[in-house]
């Protein structure tokens, strides 16, 4: 495929007008009662506060790389640790971004990544324990619009 | 896809029983299947779905990917180490494609 | 109040010029131009700067008295209003307009009317926390003065010409360089002054 | 954060907007801002990297016409030799009479090495979603090759002196539907659009740390962008056409930067928004 110069400059333009350029085109977006139900089913009911947290900017300059990060609380031995975690936002057309699943070898519930959200959302983590109990977090982050083209 | 080797950090050495952490970066773009394109028709999905962590043939981290996760996925993660091994990574594609990476860690 | 303006304006500090000194505006201009080998139909007048750009090239913004009372005086007759002569138009069409940073790129839809994207450089309404401060914060300013029909013609001559207020602003000519219609200008006038705008709340 | 005064009268004098209170953003704006950038800022993160990697391949990877690698091109240390060269750009080049930045010589090596027209790496220069561009690659990788080193434009030829006192001139020159200069953005400290504070490009400690991060892994493409994209892209935000790839005004004005930032390390590539 061999793109001519305006058609090259006008996509790479469009990734900037369009700010997320993953997500922002779709037009569906969950409702926050679609990642409840969520995670009701995968906590098997309403998780508890506490125990897990999850760090993310309180306000992101774009939308394509917010920088999120979750610690649980957990000894990780074979018989008590943190067995999944799910991350979801629920603004985004796909509200569930990702599940980890950790073992004892993990040392720590702990993970990095970085995400993308298509708007000012909130961001909800949930650890689920071996022994069945679960534990959420949930924390907002405002995604400004940016730059000279806005 | 990816024409580029992953990015792998694990130190070299830990003691016995250290929680070291790891680094991963993978060349992907992460198509969300959310876009469309200027005609109208939304672009097919092609994502990492899944990527693993095993040492020495067991498990120790693995995560399922969607389209929400940012372009070139980046994961930080530990993992506790209580002898000399290899961690393997695995990136699998939507395309079925599975790219591997190996580091060998010491034991002190 | 503008001679105020003008004289912290000359005691802004200026970059010292590390080598322009003695090249020829011409030479400049030259290879300015043959730096665009592809220029669009009915573009090329872009290329070229006017009398009051050129100015405040030579100047770097910072004119002296005489040259930035001749482009005070040009500029105000460089003005144009709407046919009806109502100078407050609609705040709710503004208010959108001014988080627009699109129009008139060379991959914009050139019939589509460019956005005045105040935000990148003034704060509007308290509620939009992505605002810039290039320019001072405008929040409030229908609260701090009348909205009588001078201040409206001020206001809109300013967004309309920003130059025939003060010489080298650093705010585009809005109107005055076809960037904005004169009806998008007075739904701007309405924004800053309409006490329903959320300008003002 | 209190923007300068002076500056402001000068920004919209006449309509009286002297309380200075008012100007003052928000404090945690800014506060918040710097928290999403600090935990953006591990270097190990940065997509950018995987570019320095393709780079290098694709670098040493015979292609083109003549089916050759660029290892014998020639960044201005000699041929081959590719640490620290970006730093010491941009520069004159003998064997091709004018000036030219790190971007510009790789396409120029591509055609006089390889075969392939300057014309198709000015006009593949920027990547497409989906679609990497080579030269960015390319530059990432050379870029790269000077981290550490500090930026030292070389001002010792005619032309070189040239090409600053052009560059200078352009940085402060108006023009176009909007009336901008680079000045107009920047020019003061302290400043933002939106919520991007801008770079005070005529303050070496400001311009350094700007200019020795390029080419940058721009967050908001998704991609890596090198200098010459910069360049076109704050041309086309001015409402000019397209200006052109390598054209004597883009080296020019990257000349008048890498001065203001002389003496910075290069840390290419650095991740921007």
């Amino acid at each position: 495929m061999q793109l001519t110069r305006r058609e090259v400059l006008a996509l790479s333009v469009g990734a900037t007008v369009f700010g997320v350029a993953g997500l922002r085109a779709g037009g569906a977006v969950a409702a926050p009662e679609d990642v409840k139900k969520l995670m009701m089913e995968f906590a098997g009911g309403e998780p508890k506060t506490g125990r897990i947290a999850l760090t993310v900017p309180e306000i992101a300059e774009n939308g394509n790389s917010v920088p999120v990060s979750f610690a649980v609380e957990s000894p990780m031995t074979d018989k008590d640790y943190v067995s999944s975690v799910m991350l979801y936002a629920d603004g985004n057309p796909v509200p569930t971004v990702a599940s980890f699943t950790f073992t004892p070898m993990s040392g720590k519930a702990v993970a990095t990544t970085r995400m993308r959200l298509a708007k000012t959302q909130n961001v909800i983590v949930v650890a689920k324990m071996s022994d069945g109990s679960s534990f959420t977090d949930t924390k907002q982050v405002k995604v400004t619009i940016g730059g000279c083209g806005g | 896809m990816s024409e580029t080797k992953p990015r792998i950090k694990v130190p070299e050495t830990a003691a016995a029983g250290e929680v070291v952490t790891i680094k991963t970066l993978m060349s992907h773009i992460m198509e969300s299947g959310q876009r469309k394109d200027k005609d109208g028709n939304v672009i097919p999905r092609k994502i990492i779905n899944k990527f693993t962590c095993e040492f020495n043939g067991k498990p120790v981290f693995a995560c399922n990917l969607e389209g929400g996760i940012s372009a070139n996925p980046y994961m930080e993660f530990t993992a506790k180490v209580t002898e000399s091994g290899t961690f393997k990574f695995a990136w699998v594609d939507d395309d079925g494609t599975v790219t591997t990476a190996e580091q060998a860690i010491a034991v002190k | 109040m503008k001679r105020l303006f003008i004289s912290l304006l000359l005691a802004g500090a200026c970059a010292a010029p590390v080598a322009a000194e003695g090249i020829d505006p011409a030479k400049v201009e030259a290879v300015f131009k043959a730096s665009f080998s592809k220029v669009p139909e009915g573009w090329a007048s872009r290329l070229v700067q006017d009398e009051t750009q050129a100015e405040c090239s030579k100047y770097r913004d910072n004119p002296p008295a005489a040259a930035a009372d001749a482009i005070v005086a040009r500029e105000k007759k460089n003005i144009r209003y709407p046919a009806d002569g109502k100078l407050m138009g609609d705040w709710e069409a503004a208010i959108k307009d001014a988080d627009n940073g699109a129009g008139k790129r060379s991959t914009d839809d050139p019939t589509k009317a460019a956005g005045g994207n105040c935000y990148a450089c003034h704060q509007l309404d308290k509620k939009n926390v992505a605002f810039g401060t290039v320019g001072p914060s405008l929040l409030g300013y229908g609260k701090d003065r009348k909205a009588d029909e001078q201040t409206i013609k001020e206001t809109y001559d300013k967004i309309f010409n920003s130059q025939s207020v003060l010489a080298c602003s650093q705010m585009p000519r809005m109107g005055a360089n076809g960037f904005l219609t004169p009806e998008q200008v007075r739904d701007f006038v309405a924004m800053l002054l309409s006490p329903d705008s959320p300008v003002n709340k | 954060m209190m923007p300068r005064r002076g500056k402001l009268g000068r920004l919209f004098a006449g309509v009286a907007l002297a309380a200075a209170a008012a100007f003052a953003a928000p404090a945690w704006a800014d506060n918040e801002l710097d928290t999403y950038k600090k935990m953006l800022a591990d270097p190990f993160a940065n997509p950018g990297n995987l570019y320095v990697d393709e780079g290098e391949a694709l670098w040493k990877k015979p292609a083109g016409p003549k089916n050759v690698s660029l290892e014998k091109c020639d960044l201005g240390l000699g041929a081959g030799v590719v640490k620290g060269a970006h730093a010491k750009m941009p520069r004159f080049f003998a064997d091709a009479g004018r000036v030219m930045d790190t971007d510009t010589r790789i396409a120029w090596c591509r055609e006089q090495l390889q075969g392939i027209p300057f014309a198709d790496s000015a006009k593949t220069a920027f990547s497409a979603r989906g679609k990497k561009s080579d030269m960015e690659l390319l530059t990432t990788y050379v870029a790269n090759q000077s981290a550490g080193m500090p930026l030292s434009p070389q001002l010792g030829h005619e032309k070189e002196k040239e090409a600053l006192a052009i560059g200078e001139a352009l940085f402060f020159r108006r023009g176009s539907l909007l009336d901008y200069s680079c000045a107009t953005c920047h020019a003061a400290s302290d400043t933002r659009i939106r919520l991007q504070p801008l770079a005070h490009l005529t303050e070496n400690k400001s311009a350094g740390k700007v200019v020795g991060g390029w080419p940058v892994y721009r967050v908001s493409q998704e991609s890596v962008r090198a200098m010459q994209n910069r360049m076109w892209d704050c041309h086309w935000q001015m409402r000019y056409p397209s200006i052109d790839f390598g054209s004597e005004a883009t080296v020019a004005l990257v000349m008048y930067l890498t001065k203001m930032g002389e003496g910075a390390p290069v840390t290419a590539p650095a991740l921007a928004r």
